[in-house]
């Protein structure tokens, strides 16, 4: 064989080794949790209540933690996102539009473990004081917090798509007497619309997918929330709080049902996105 | 009319206040942070008990500082990158330069997939995997700075991958042809040219990297970073790393000493990061400008856009809108 | 023949780059006014300066005045700087045509009613009529009148320009600005235009861009030439 | 230093994880090691007892530790050989702002099974009760749940913590809640409660009067050998049952 | 006159965009051969044919034959889509030349001496002198010898265009392509290339594509018409 072949073969090599792992986590989670999901629990590991102490091992609670939470936080961040993607791609002036920019790159570069830590000195006391009612520690405390972790994801994706919309577009919005909001309104929202959902579905995924704030200000207890005030535990706050059970237990092998989950709902998101912008790609956007 | 110019009003101040609450509340969570840490900086808090010099030149153990932490921090990600700068770029260059049809399709769904999977199941897989060795392979593997670097490696290998084919597929067709016009082989055109070429743009990504290598918590969590270990001397065993100090700081400090110490090794992680960003963001300005010079710089462009003829304009400009997206979607 | 726009003392910048240096000329009213000169001299720029088009580039600078006689205005011009006046109404009374056909990403219903949208007009039997007239004045109506619905980008070039027109047109603007409006046209559809464009002439005063001198020689009542930032009838 | 002497000239690392109670003492000691021997390695991780327990039995660790005994399967299973070097209350604990500071077991196991959700009904603020306790693998919890709430149950509104020491810092910062911590964590930022009239001091637990102790335990694969030795027997010496004293736990020597 | 290239029944289609149907041609050895056409009809494809350049390009589909008189062959052609012939040895021997300048992001030097670098020509002293000749047969060298360090992308464009042209020479090829060689430079920078050209003749045959009908009267010894997909001799 060449060289040439031979360096092709060890870059195919790479790229199969990267894709693979893709496919082993999937794997490895099917295997370990396989226990879990044949005991005929199955519809119970869904459905039911976690109560280790009675050999309940349901994760009930925690899906609707996770969904709670990330779509609270998405309600919270999409408004705040969208108005101040507007802002900086279409109604600020330069200087502010560029430092606002900054600011939301800065955003990007603060780590997770940051907005918890201070979330659990600042924002939890506040939220007890205000709202009488629990700790807390609530679903609604790290909904506030992930939406600040999740807004830099989407205004830089909202603002990209902003900016691509065609400057012919504006021009003739523009020359027909239109104003910047009728631009925005008539043609930057309609054109940017793939966009907008992926980042949508980018950030509902990085609020799914996150473990720090949940972890530390949700209060992590697992029964059914009834409000949005209640302490709730998320799917990935779940993992992080067992993993240190015994791992030979069935309590231990649900994690894996957890994992299994997360990794399908994630999965699923980038197919959107990608049929999303395929989809888009045609109609030529 | 007037309707509209108050339904217009409406919006522009709404997002106004979107913004101002967005920037108020990142500003009050940095404010805090240093309000409460700023004063916690001092050389103790990294060294704790031990001189300096000696902690550095001569190893002195560090207790109650951060330097372990730190340290730890230091050599996961760049074990992490070791592990995943060659296989990344390796896999970017098959994607941008010899991967088609169908192939290239699933390996993009996968590497989007990996790009998605929540830090804690990439954890959660790394604690597995190290656990099924360690009963079906060998008793000397457990959790350690191997294992989490290894978690970490494909946590950003998706990131490398992105990044390198991106800026190999965004190289200008011109540059793209110039070395194969002149004899070169495909090979030799992505060593001696695409690569080079590339490199900037690589490296922001890079970066980016590791920002996420020494931002993420989850990870590591599960994969083998302990409480209290010193510095780390062997990649086999258990480390301390900044993050997760945080964490354990905020969820079991004993005192209001170690509590501030928390705040300081929030600053110092946050500035870390923030570094690492501003490189990236510098490096790939940089790039911006030396590829807008290598295509021709923009004021050459748009007088070609004058001068040529009439039905060329169309094409011309549509070209330099490609190359500036193909900018646009690197960060 | 009355005197429809007058510039007067007109500078111009990109940046520090002058376009225009103290430029003065008078277009009248129902004529077709033609401007020519080389690339890049700023003859759309001129367009721009007439509408105030120009005013969301950053980094630009105008001196001068430009008066437009309004009808209905009991012949006082209207200085269209003047700051009182919005720019969004004069727009909508000086229509303008681009180069490229820019229809907007919509149905070719929706791209003709758009300026009437604008304007915060909803009666839907009115902008029915409207659209087809305008439409009928373009010469489009019984091209696309089965397909209203369809996406105006899937229009031919000229389909797509005369489009643009009708669009222009439904606003009953009294002014036209046209930058080379049959630039990306094939020689039939070229033609089309140009008879299109001695119609209008009785309804509103048109200023437009030209490459093609033996088009301006065909249609223009009067033409400038712009070199060097300066204007010159000739 | 006396008790130090047996690491002289040693290298190695000791790997420890488990019970959460047990790592200021472990922190003390490995401090006081590395200072000695800086050859040595200690690292010291949480975990939970059931962590300790499980990954000493699969030689994940050299020292497991565990805030209960381990139960005769898992020693069987493991070969596991226990050393108790101190003796540690669990005490209940709320804020110092709360105005409650005496139950009887009766009222804990209603508060802690979700019947008694509001202060006012013992006698303090109108305030709802925020619960918290600890995940499954706690030894802490297991001492607590049997011997505290005999087996009963933890309403699953109950907020979970991962440590002793995340659990101090949650009631420390909530008015209202109430909590069970080791009582070598106890200081002026929580309130211990007295639980029928018996309050959990470190003389009353020494004299049995208080009855909700434990040992605190450190695990080994199999009798304990080189380095792993040495620090139980350093944990056992004078100078390691003195660090036991000093961070608030009894000693057992 | 000898035949230095010759295309048989060449088809080749974009996707399923036919761009050239069945043309067939040939191009006399040491002689300038302009092709001209329309924008847009293939004129650039047309000079990628003949050095394989197209092959990178997904969805591209060539039927037909081109065969080149290489010298030392004794006559008998080479056919270039031999699936034996490699490529880049193909490009050796045709040098092209593209519309725009294309110079590396390196030194001055490390540019034209890129190609012997690719044909893993080491030896630093013929390196030097083939550098030297190359940049002097561009009418290069006077401008540049003070400063072959210099990184290559500060040079104006003519310069850059000649510097291309060395780094084209340098390889000596046989045939060199030349798309639109003056396309994007002024009139003086223009007549020094066109000089060139007609020294060049000596050495290689050359294929050129170009708009200017007057340049190519100057220069050309054969002139080709593109149109609709059909080559004819003019
Ligand atoms: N947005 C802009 N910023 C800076 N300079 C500009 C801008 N738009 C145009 N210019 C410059 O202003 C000059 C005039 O441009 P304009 O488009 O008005 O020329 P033109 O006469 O219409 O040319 P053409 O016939 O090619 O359309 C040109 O030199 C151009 O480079
Ligand atoms: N990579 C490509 N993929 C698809 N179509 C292409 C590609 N390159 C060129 N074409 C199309 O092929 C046709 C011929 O292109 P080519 O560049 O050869 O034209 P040309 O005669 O050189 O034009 P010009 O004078 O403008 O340079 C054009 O219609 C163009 O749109
Ligand atoms: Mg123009
Ligand atoms: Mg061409």
């Amino acid at each position: 064989m060449t060289r040439a072949r031979l360096i092709e073969r060890a870059l195919l090599l790479a790229a199969t080794v990267s894709g693979l792992s893709t496919v082993s986590i999937f794997v490895f989670m099917v295997i370990l949790g396989l226990p879990i999901l044949t005991a005929g629990h199955f519809s119970e590991l869904l459905t039911g209540p976690w109560s280790p102490d009675h050999g309940v091992y349901g994760i009930r609670s925690m899906i609707v933690g996770s969904l709670t939470i990330s779509f609270l936080s998405l309600l919270f961040a999409f408004p705040l996102s969208l108005g101040t993607s507007v802002l900086i791609a279409v109604l600020a002036p330069r200087g502010v539009a560029l430092a606002m920019k900054r600011l939301v790159r800065f955003m990007t570069a603060i780590p997770t473990v940051v907005y918890g830590f201070v979330g659990i000195f600042l924002l939890v006391p506040i939220i007890r004081e205000l709202f009488v009612h629990g700790s807390g520690m609530s679903i609604l405390t790290a909904a506030l917090l992930l939406a600040i972790l999740i807004s830099p994801t989407m205004i830089l994706i909202f603002v990209d798509s902003f900016e691509r919309v065609p400057r012919s577009y504006l021009t003739a919005v523009a020359a027909l007497g239109g104003s910047r909001i009728d631009k925005l309104i008539h043609v930057i929202l309609p054109c940017s619309w793939p966009g907008i959902v992926t980042g949508l579905v980018l950030a509902l995924g990085r609020a799914m997918g996150d473990t720090m704030i949940s972890l530390m200000v949700a209060g992590n207890s697992v029964g059914l929330p009834q409000s949005i005030l209640d302490s709730s535990r998320t799917l990935t706050g779940h993992i992080g709080l067992i993993i240190s059970a015994d791992f030979d237990s069935l309590e231990f092998k649900a994690l894996f049902a957890c994992g299994l989950l997360l990794y399908l709902m994630t999965s699923i998101m980038v197919v959107i996105i990608r049929s999303l912008h395929f989809r888009a790609g045609v109609r030529g956007w | 009319m007037v309707m509209k110019r108050v339904k217009e009003s409406i919006i522009v101040v709404l997002s106004w206040l979107c913004s101002l609450l967005l920037a108020g509340s990142v500003a009050t969570i940095i404010g805090y942070l240093l309000f409460k840490g700023l004063a916690t900086i001092n050389l103790a808090l990294i060294f704790g008990d031990t001189a300096p010099l000696e902690a550095i030149f001569l190893g002195r153990q560090v207790f109650n500082g951060l330097l372990p932490a730190m340290v730890g921090t230091l050599a996961l990600v760049l074990l992490a990158l070791i592990f995943a700068i060659p296989l990344g770029v390796a896999a970017g260059i098959y994607m941008a330069e010899y991967g088609k049809g169908r192939l290239k399709g699933w390996f993009s769904l996968f590497f989007d997939i990996l790009a998605s999977i929540p830090s804690i199941v990439v954890g959660l897989f790394g604690f597995s995997v190290a656990v099924f060795l360690h009963h079906n392979l060998s008793e000397r593997i457990y959790p350690c700075l191997l294992i989490a670097a290894l978690s970490l490696a494909f946590l950003v290998l998706p990131y490398i991958i992105r990044t390198t084919q991106v800026a190999l597929e965004s190289i200008p067709v011109t540059i793209r042809q110039t070395a194969p016009a002149l004899g070169a082989t495909k090979l030799q055109n992505i060593s001696h040219v695409l690569l080079p070429h590339a490199l900037s743009a690589m490296m922001s990504g890079i970066v980016l990297a590791m920002g996420r290598c020494a931002e993420d918590t989850a990870v590591i969590m599960l994969t083998g970073v302990v409480a209290s270990a010193g510095m780390p001397r062997s990649i086999f065993a258990g480390f301390e790393a900044l993050p997760f100090y945080i964490y354990y700081i905020s969820a079991q400090y004993s005192d209001s000493r170690e509590l501030a110490s928390g705040y300081g090794a929030a600053i110092i992680l946050l500035i870390i990061c923030i570094m690492l960003f501003g490189l990236a963001f510098y490096i790939k300005a940089r790039f911006e400008l030396t590829f807008t010079a290598r295509s021709g710089d923009k004021r050459r462009i748009s007088q070609r856009i004058m001068k040529a003829p009439d039905r060329r304009k169309k094409s011309l400009k549509v070209n330099f809108q490609t190359e500036q997206s193909g900018q646009g979607t690197l960060l | 023949m009355k005197t429809k726009i007058r510039l007067s003392d007109i500078s111009f910048s990109y940046g520090n780059k002058l376009i225009f240096k103290q430029i003065n000329a008078e277009f009248a009213e129902h004529c077709i006014t033609a401007i020519v000169g080389p690339s890049g001299q700023g003859k759309s720029t001129l367009l721009t300066i007439i509408n105030r088009l120009w005013e969301d580039i950053p980094a630009t600078n105008l001196h001068g005045k430009i008066e437009v006689w309004l009808n209905g205005t009991n012949g006082t011009p209207q200085d269209i700087y003047d700051s009182a006046y919005p720019a969004d109404s004069l727009r909508r009374k000086v229509g303008m045509l681009f180069q490229t056909p820019n229809p907007l990403p919509m149905s070719i219903y929706r791209n003709v009613a758009f300026p009437l949208k604008l304007a915060g007009i909803k009666d839907r039997e009115l902008v029915d009529h409207k659209v087809k007239t305008a439409l009928r004045q373009a010469f489009l109506w019984k091209e696309v009148k089965d397909r209203l619905d369809d996406n105006a980008l899937i229009l031919s070039g000229g389909q797509q320009q005369r489009l643009c027109i009708a669009r222009a047109l439904i606003m009953e603007p009294e002014v036209l600005l046209l930058d080379e409006p049959t630039s990306s046209l094939d020689s039939r559809a070229c033609k089309v235009i140009e008879e299109l464009l001695l119609t209008l002439q009785q309804q509103c005063t048109i200023v437009m861009v030209s490459h093609y001198l033996d088009q301006v020689k065909r249609v223009a009542d009067t033409t400038w030439q712009l070199e060097d930032g300066r204007l010159t009838r000739i | 230093a006396d008790s130090l002497t047996p690491f002289q000239g040693e290298t190695g690392t000791i790997k420890v994880s488990g019970g959460t109670a047990h790592i200021p003492v472990m922190k003390e000691a490995a401090k006081r090691i590395m200072t000695f021997n800086p050859e040595i390695r200690i690292t010291i991780a949480g975990g939970g007892s059931g962590v300790g327990i499980k990954q000493v039995g699969e030689g994940l660790v050299d020292i497991g530790n565990s805030g209960r005994k381990a139960k005769d399967t898992e020693i069987a299973k493991y070969n596991l050989k226990m050393c108790k070097w101190a003796i540690d209350g669990v005490a209940v604990v709320v804020n110092p702002r709360n105005q409650v500071t005496s139950l009887t077991s009766a009222q804990l196991r209603d508060i802690y099974s979700g019947k008694v959700r509001n202060w006012q009904a013992l006698g303090g603020a109108d305030k709802p009760i925020t619960v918290f306790t600890r995940d499954n693998s706690s030894g802490t919890r297991a001492v607590f749940w049997k011997k505290a709430l005999a087996k009963g149950d933890i309403t699953d509104r109950a907020h979970f913590v991962v440590s002793n020491g995340a659990m101090k810092a949650a009631v420390s910062q909530d008015p209202y809640a109430i909590g069970y911590v080791s009582v070598g964590y106890i200081d002026s930022s929580v309130t211990p409660m007295a639980l029928d009239g018996v309050v959990p001091t470190l003389d009353n637990i020494k004299a049995g009067h208080y009855k909700i102790a434990r040992g605190l335990y450190s695990n080994t694969r199999g009798e304990p050998s080189g380095l792993a030795k040495k620090l139980l027997d350093y944990l056992l010496s004078p100078e390691g049952q003195a660090i036991v004293a000093d961070k608030g736990f009894i000693p057992v020597q």
